[in-house]
C-alpha cells in the first residue's frame, strides 16, 4: 500500500492534464516496425528477434554489424572486444543467425522453471509413493554412485567450456543461444546432484557426496578419453566455432547422447529406477535444442546459405571433425566397458548385439544430422567396430 | 519469531523431509563439482590469482534461478501487456521524458549487452565453482536485461505517439557523438581487459554504484513524468543487480586474501571508478534533469546519496581497513557531479541534429530550478540558452546553428581521447584540465588529467577513430540521412530542437546550415608548446 | 524532516543550494567515508506492501535506526547494522508458500553485503568472506 | 553486406583484396598493412577511418586462401600460415618476454606480437594462448606504481609534444 505522497504524472490530475495537452491528435510517425533497417536473414524476424537483433555494439569490421568505426577501449596489447580473429570460420554476415527453437529469455526460463516444478512434484511422488523401493541396490551404489556422479563432471566441464564461446561469439542472437546452451549444461550437472541428494536422503547406504564420483572421473580408464576431451576443449581451445562444433556437433551428440539415452535412460528401468530417465529426459531436450542451433549455425548459415565462405567453412568443419571424432570414438569405447559391471543383464539390450544397436543408433543419428548435410566423410562401420572392441 | 524459526530449521536439518530437495542443499555441493588438470585456469590474460575457495552469497541453482526469474518475467510482461496496455500508458508520458527514453534505454542496452560477455569472462576466470555458477546466472540476467531495455524502446515504438527513434536508435546512434562514450564505459570497459578490472568496472562500480541512480532513482523521475513503463521494467532489472553486486564483492574477496594479487587492485579500482564516472555522472544527470518536465531531486543529491555516502561509505569505506584507499580522483568526481551534466547538456543541445530525439531548451521554470539547486547555473549556462532561443534555435527558417555560434564565439569542441566525450574547454564548469598532445604524428585532446594518464599508460588500448575523425568531410544533412535520421515522409528529421508537432525541421533546413564536419585537431593552427 | 541519521534527506542532503554545494565540495568530504549502514530498495507489490507493514515497520522497535521512504515505484530502506527478512514469517503472514527467492523477485537493490541463509534474506554491514564466513544452513 | 557507411577508400581496398590470389601475396599485403596502418606505432594515420575494416577484410581473404591450399588438416590447424610449427613460433615470443622487466619494452613486444601473429598468421588456439601469457605480464608490469607517476613524468616517458592553438 503506497503512502500516496509521491506525485505520479500518470495519475496526478494536474500533471496528467498538462501531458494530455501535449499529445497531438495524430502520431508524429506512422511507421512502427522495429529496426526497419535490419536484414531479414533466412526468415521473417520474430518479435523477439526484432527486439534483440543488432543490440550488439560492434565495429563494422565484423560483417553484418550496424555500428561504424572501431571499438573504443581495447585489451592491453590491442585486442578488440569482438573480432573476426576469434574463429577460423568466416561469414558474410554474422548477424544472419536465427535460433530454430525461437527461444528468447522469457519462454526459455519459463520452460526451465516448469521443468523444475515438474521435477519437484515427480521426486515427491516418487519418494512418497515408495517407487524407490523397486530400485536395484547394486545399480544405485555401483552405477548411480560413481558412474552417474562422474557424468556430472562431463556436464559441468562442458558448461565451463562454454564460457569462452559466450565471451567471443560474433553476434547477438548467436550469443543468446550459446548462453542458453551453456546454462543448460550447468543445469544438467546440478540435476544429477539433485537426484543424488534425494537418494542420499532416502537410502541410508547411498552417499551423495562426490568423492568417489570425482575419483572415478579423474582416475578411471572408462572416463579418460572423455575427460581429456573436456579438459582440452575447456582449457585449450580458443576458437569458439571449433568449441561449439566439437562440443555439440561431435562429442555430445555421440558420446553424451549415448551415456544419457542409451545407457542411463534405457537401462535404469530394468534396474527398477524410474527416476533417472525422468531427470535425463530434460538433459536430452536441452541437447536437442543445442543440436538444432548447431545445425542452423553450421549447416544452414555457414555452409548452405553462405555465399562466399561456404567452402572455407566446410574445410574447417571437416578438419575439426577429423580431429575430434577419433577422440569421441575412444571415449565411447572406454565407456562401453561399463556394461560388464551391470547388475542386471537383459538379452537383446545389454548383450553385444543390443549394445551395438545402441552404438549404431547414436552414430547413425549423428551421421544423418551432421555428417551427411555437410558432406563429411567417415567410415561408419569402422567406428562401430572400434567402439564395440571396448565391450 | 526469529529464534523459533531457527529451531524449526534445526529440526528439519536433523530430520530432513526425505521427498524434496532444497536448492540450497544442492548448492552446498557445488564446490566439489570441479577438478584439477594441467590446462585448467582462465583463458584470458589477468594479473590476478582468483581463490578457488571463494563462496557465492545467493546459493541459487539453475532451476531455482529459472523459477524466480520466470515469476519476474510473468509479472513484468503481465503489467506491460495487460495493465499498462489498457491504460494507454504509452501516451500518458510527458514527451520530454518519452524522448529522453529513446536514448537512455538504448544506451543502457549497450551496457547490458556487453555485460553478457563481461560476465562470461568472469565465469571463465573464476576458479571457484560457486563463483562460476554465480557469474553464469549473471550471464543469463544480462541476456534478460538486454531484452528488457530493448523492450522499453520496442514498447514505446508500438504505443507512444512518436515511435521514430525508439524503433531505429540502433542504427542512428552510430552518428551520435555521445554514443562512443557509452560504448567505452559500458561496452568495452565491461569486457575488454583483465577479468578483475572488468569486474570492478561492471559489478563494483557500474552496477553496485551507478545502477542505483541510473536504474532505481530513474524510475522516480519516470513515474513523476507519467512513465509507468520504465519503472515496471527497470525495477525488475534491478532485482538481478544485487546478485551482480555480490558477484563483484566476491571477486574482490577472491583476490584480496592473496597479497600477490592485492597489490594490483588499487590501480584497477581507481581506473575503473574514473572510467565509469566520467561517462555515467554526466550522462545520467543530463538524462534525468534535462529529459524531464517534473523534477524529483537534484542529480547531485542523488549522487551524494547513492555514490558518495552509500556506495563509497558502505562498500569502499568498510574495506579501508583491508587496505583499500580512496580513489585519487574522488574530489574531481564530486565537482563533476555538480557540473558535468550541465556541460554535457549544453553540448548535446549544440549537437541536437545528431541525437535522434526531440529536445527543448530549459524553460523559465526549469531555469529557476537549476539556479536554485546549482547556484551560478544561470550566469554560466542559462544566458547562453536564452541567447540561442532569441537567435532562433527552434525555428527551421532562422538558419541558426548553435555549433556555428560556438565556433564564432571561440568555444571550440574537442573529443576527449580516453572517454570519447565531447568537451568545450572554454565553457566547462566541471573538473577540467585540458591538454592537447602529439605523439607519432597524431594529435590527441584530453579534457582532464585522469583520462590523460590512462592513455599515457596504455596508449594501444585507445586506438580508435573519434566522431570528428570518422565523419570528417561529411555534410551534416547527408550524414543524418545516411544514418537513418529521417522520418518515413522522407524529409522530416528524427531529431528536433523543440517538442511541437509544427515547424519541424527537415533535411532541407539542415542542409541550408551548410555544415561540413571538420576535424578540429586538423584545421586549427596547432603549435608545440615550449 | 526525520531526525534519523539514516533518513532519506539527512546529513548533507538536508541542505540545499549554496549550503549544500559548500558542504558537498568541502575538504571534509574529499575522502571516502566509512558507513555501518545498509540500504535495501523493495519494488512495490502486494507482498512487499504487506511485508513493509507487518515485518519491516515492527523491526523498528528493535532497531530504531531503520528509515523507510516511499519513492514511487519502490520503498527505500536504510538501517544501521543489519536487515533480516525472514521468509518463513512472511509466508505465515501472507498465507502462502513464500521462499527467500520469491522475496528476491521484488528486491530492487541493496547496498551492503546481501545473502540468503535458508529462508532468510540478510543484508549486513559485515564483510562476508573477510570478516565472517558465508554461512549455509545445510 | 555493407551497412549504410561506405567510402571509396573501402571500395578500392576491397578490389585490391579480391585480386589477391595466393597466400604469399596475402601475407605480404597483411604484414605491410599492419606495419603501416595499425597500432600506436603505425607509420601513418591516413587510413584511420577504415583501418579495422580493411585489416579484417584482408584477414578474411587470407584465411580463405589458406584453407584453399593443398595442405593437411593437421597443418591447417597447427601450423602458421607460412608453414611453421605454431606452438614453437609462439613459444619463441614467450621466451623473448622472459627477461623483460620494463613495461615499455614489454608493451612493444606485445604490440609486435599482435602485428606478427594475429590470425590468420597463427591459428587462434595458439595465438591466444601466447597472448594470455604476454599480456598478463604486461598488465602486471604496468599496474605497480601506476598511480604514483605524475602526468608530467608520463608525458616524458612517452615523448609526447604539448600543443596549443596559435
Amino acid at each position: 500500500m503506497s503512502t500516496g505522497k509521491f506525485v505520479r504524472g500518470m495519475i496526478d490530475p494536474e500533471r496528467a492534464a498538462e501531458i494530455r495537452a501535449l499529445v497531438p491528435e495524430k502520431p508524429l510517425e506512422t511507421k512502427r516496425d522495429h529496426i526497419p533497417f535490419a536484414k531479414r536473414g533466412w526468415r521473417r524476424l520474430t518479435e523477439y528477434e526484432a527486439v534483440m537483433l543488432h543490440a550488439q555494439p560492434t565495429t563494422d569490421a565484423i560483417p553484418g554489424s550496424m555500428d561504424v568505426g572501431e571499438s573504443v577501449q581495447k585489451w592491453p596489447g590491442g585486442r578488440p572486444l569482438f573480432g573476426v580473429e576469434s574463429t577460423a570460420l568466416l561469414s558474410s554476415n554474422w548477424f544472419n543467425f536465427r535460433d530454430p527453437s525461437k527461444r528468447w529469455y522469457y519462454p526459455y526460463i519459463k520452460g526451465k522453471s516448469e521443468d523444475g516444478q515438474t521435477t519437484e512434484r515427480v521426486m515427491k511422488s516418487w519418494a512418497d509413493s515408495g517407487d524407490y523401493g523397486m530400485m536395484n541396490d547394486a545399480w544405485r551404489n555401483q552405477i548411480l554412485g560413481p558412474v552417474y556422479g562422474a557424468f556430472l563432471y562431463e556436464e559441468f566441464g562442458l558448461f565451463n567450456a562454454n564460457s569462452s564461446t559466450v565471451y567471443t561469439a560474433l553476434s547477438d542472437l548467436l550469443r543468446m543461444w550459446i548462453a542458453e546452451s551453456g546454462f543448460d549444461k550447468d543445469d544438467a550437472a546440478q540435476m544429477i546432484q539433485t537426484q543424488r541428494v534425494l537418494l542420499g536422503k532416502i537410502f541410508p547406504d547411498f552417499d551423495e557426496s562426490l568423492g568417489d564420483a570425482k575419483k572415478s572421473w579423474t582416475e578411471a580408464a572408462m572416463w579418460k578419453p572423455a575427460r581429456e576431451f573436456v579438459e582440452h576443449i575447456w582449457g585449450e581451445v580458443y576458437d569458439w566455432g571449433e568449441q561449439l562444433w566439437a562440443i555439440h556437433g561431435v562429442h555430445d551428440h555421440i558420446f553424451g547422447q549415448f551415456v544419457r539415452r542409451e545407457f542411463f535412460q534405457r537401462l535404469a528401468g530394468i534396474h527398477g529406477d524410474t527416476l533417472t530417465p525422468f531427470i535425463q529426459t530434460q538433459a536430452l531436450t536441452y541437447h536437442q535444442q543445442a543440436a538444432e542451433g548447431v545445425t542452423a549455425l553450421f549447416g544452414k548459415m555457414l555452409i548452405n546459405e553462405e555465399p562466399i565462405y561456404s567452402t572455407h567453412n566446410r574445410r574447417y568443419l571437416r578438419a575439426w571433425t577429423n580431429q575430434y571424432l577419433p577422440q569421441t570414438t575412444a571415449a565411447l569405447k572406454a565407456f562401453i566397458g561399463v556394461y560388464k559391471d551391470l547388475p542386471v543383464k537383459v538379452d537383446g539390450i545389454t548383450c553385444r548385439a543390443g549394445v551395438q544397436a545402441s552404438v549404431e543408433r547414436v552414430i547413425d543419428d549423428w551421421s544423418r544430422r551432421f555428417a551427411e548435410p555437410l558432406d563429411l566423410k567417415f567410415d561408419r562401420n569402422a567406428f562401430v567396430r572400434e567402439v564395440m572392441s571396448g565391450y | 519469531m526469529a529464534s523459533s524459526n531457527l529451531a524449526v530449521k534445526e529440526a528439519l536439518k536433523a530430520n530432513p523431509v526425505p521427498s524434496s530437495v532444497d536448492p540450497q542443499e544442492v548448492h552446498k555441493w557445488l564446490q566439489d563439482f570441479s577438478w584439477d588438470f594441467k590446462a585448467k585456469g582462465g583463458k584470458y590474460p589477468t594479473k590476478y590469482n582468483l581463490d578457488v575457495n571463494t563462496r557465492e552469497q545467493f546459493k541459487l541453482t539453475a532451476k531455482e534461478y529459472a523459477r524466480m526469474e520466470s515469476i519476474k518475467e510473468e509479472r513484468q510482461y503481465g503489467t506491460l501487456l495487460d495493465g499498462l496496455d489498457r491504460l494507454d500508458a504509452g501516451n500518458k508520458v510527458h514527451p520530454k521524458w518519452g524522448e529522453a527514453m529513446k536514448v537512455i534505454s538504448n544506451f543502457l542496452e549497450v551496457g547490458e549487452y556487453a555485460a553478457i560477455a563481461g560476465s562470461a569472462l568472469l565465469w571463465d576466470a573464476a576458479q571457484s565453482p560457486e563463483q562460476k555458477n554465480g557469474y553464469l546466472a549473471q550471464v543469463m540476467d544480462e541476456v534478460r536485461h538486454t531484452n528488457q531495455t530493448a523492450y522499453v524502446n520496442y514498447y514505446y515504438g508500438k504505443h507512444y505517439y512518436d515511435p521514430a527513434g525508439h524503433t531505429n536508435m540502433r542504427q542512428f546512434r552510430s552518428v551520435n557523438p555521445l554514443y562512443p562514450g557509452v560504448r567505452r564505459a559500458f561496452g568495452d570497459g565491461f569486457l575488454a581487459g583483465d577479468a578483475v578490472e572488468s569486474s570492478i568496472n561492471l559489478q563494483v562500480v557500474a552496477e553496485a554504484c551507478f545502477t542505483n541512480p541510473l536504474i532505481v532513482s530513474l524510475t522516480e523521475w519516470a513515474a513523476a513524468n507519467g512513465d509507468e513503463i520504465t519503472p515496471t521494467v527497470y525495477l525488475s532489472i534491478e532485482t538481478d543487480e544485487l546478485r551482480h553486486m555480490a558477484n563483484g564483492y566476491q571477486t574482490l574477496v577472491s583476490v584480496m586474501t592473496d597479497p600477490e594479487s592485492f597489490k594490483y587492485l588499487q590501480t584497477d579500482l581507481d581506473n575503473a571508478f574514473w572510467t565509469q564516472h566520467k561517462y555515467l555522472t554526466p550522462f545520467v544527470g543530463f538524462g534525468l534533469e534535462y529529459g524531464s518536465k517534473y523534477k524529483v531531486e537534484p542529480w547531485v543529491k542523488s549522487w551524494n546519496r547513492w555514490v558518495y555516502e552509500d556506495w563509497a561509505g558502505i562498500w569502499l569505506g568498510r574495506l579501508q581497513k583491508f587496505g583499500i584507499k580512496s580513489p585519487k580522483c574522488l574530489a574531481d568526481a564530486k565537482k563533476d557531479a555538480m557540473w558535468a551534466h550541465h556541460d554535457l547538456a549544453l553540448l548535446a543541445a549544440a549537437l541536437w541534429p545528431l541525437t535522434g530525439i526531440r529536445m527543448e531548451l530549459p524553460d523559465e521554470e526549469a531555469m529557476n530550478w537549476f539556479e536554485a539547486n546549482y547556484p551560478g547555473w544561470y550566469d554560466h549556462y542559462g544566458k547562453i540558452y536564452n541567447e540561442w532561443k532569441s537567435l532562433g534555435f527552434e525555428d527551421p527558417k532562422a538558419g541558426f546553428c548553435p555549433l556555428v555560434w560556438m565556433m564564432q564565439n571561440g568555444h571550440g569542441i574537442f573529443i576527449d581521447h580516453t572517454s570519447t566525450l565531447p568537451f568545450c574547454p572554454t565553457l566547462s564548469k566541471s573538473a577540467s584540465n585540458p591538454s592537447f598532445l602529439e605523439m607519432n604524428g597524431k594529435r590527441f585532446a584530453f579534457s582532464e588529467g585522469h583520462g590523460e594518464r590512462q592513455w599515457l599508460q596504455e596508449p594501444e588500448r585507445y586506438e580508435f577513430q573519434n566522431f570528428f575523425e570518422q565523419y570528417e568531410g561529411w555534410e551534416l544533412s547527408e550524414l543524418v540521412k545516411a544514418a537513418g535520421g529521417v522520418r518515413s515522409d522522407g524529409k522530416t528529421l528524427l531529431s528536433q530542437p523543440h517538442l511541437r508537432s509544427t515547424d519541424m525541421w527537415t533535411l532541407e533546413d539542415l542542409k541550408r546550415l551548410n555544415i561540413v564536419i571538420p576535424d578540429p585537431m586538423k584545421i586549427m593552427n596547432w603549435q608545440p608548446v615550449h | 524532516m526525520t531526525k534519523n541519521t539514516n533518513g532519506y534527506n539527512s546529513g548533507t542532503n538536508a541542505k540545499s543550494g549554496q549550503a549544500f554545494m559548500d558542504e558537498f565540495l568541502g575538504d571534509a568530504t574529499s575522502k571516502i567515508p566509512t558507513s555501518d549502514a545498509v540500504v535495501v530498495a523493495l519494488m512495490k507489490s502486494e507482498e512487499i506492501d504487506a511485508i513493509i507493514q507487518e515485518i519491516v515497520i515492527p523491526m523498528r522497535e528493535e532497531n530504531p535506526s531503520i528509515a523507510i521512504e516511499d519513492r514511487g515505484g519502490y520503498y527505500w530502506i536504510k538501517a544501521t547494522g543489519k536487515l533480516t527478512f525472514d521468509c518463513d514469517e512472511a509466508s505465515e503472514m501472507l498465507g502462502k508458500k513464500y521462499t527467500v527467492y520469491d522475496l528476491l523477485v521484488n528486491v530492487s537493490t541493496t547496498v551492503g553485503r546481501a545473502f540468503t541463509l535458508g529462508n532468510k534474506f540478510i543484508v549486513t554491514n559485515e564483510l562476508l568472506g573477510l570478516e565472517s564466513k558465508v554461512e549455509s544452513v545445510y | 553486406m555493407a551497412n549504410w557507411y561506405n567510402t571509396e577508400t573501402r571500395d578500392e581496398w576491397q578490389d585490391q583484396i579480391n585480386s589477391l590470389r595466393s597466400v604469399s601475396a596475402g601475407v605480404e599485403c597483411l604484414q605491410s598493412f599492419r606495419a603501416d596502418h595499425t597500432g600506436p606505432d603505425r607509420k601513418t594515420y591516413d587510413l584511420k577511418k577504415e583501418v579495422t575494416w580493411i585489416e579484417s577484410r584482408i584477414e578474411m581473404r587470407l584465411g580463405q586462401l589458406h584453407s584453399e591450399e593443398l595442405i593437411s588438416d593437421e597443418d591447417l590447424l597447427s601450423k602458421t600460415i607460412d608453414g611453421k610449427c605454431a606452438k614453437e613460433v609462439v613459444g619463441e615470443w614467450v621466451k623473448k618476454a622472459a627477461d623483460i622487466d620494463c613495461k615499455i619494452k614489454m608493451e612493444g613486444l606485445c604490440i609486435a606480437y599482435r602485428k606478427a601473429c594475429k590470425p590468420p598468421m597463427v591459428p587462434i588456439n595458439y595465438f591466444a594462448a601466447g597472448e594470455k601469457i604476454l599480456i598478463s605480464k604486461l598488465m602486471r608490469l604496468r599496474a605497480i606504481g601506476a598511480l604514483d607517476q605524475t602526468v608530467e613524468e608520463l608525458r616524458e616517458m612517452r615523448g609526447v609534444t604539448r600543443l596549443s592553438v596559435q
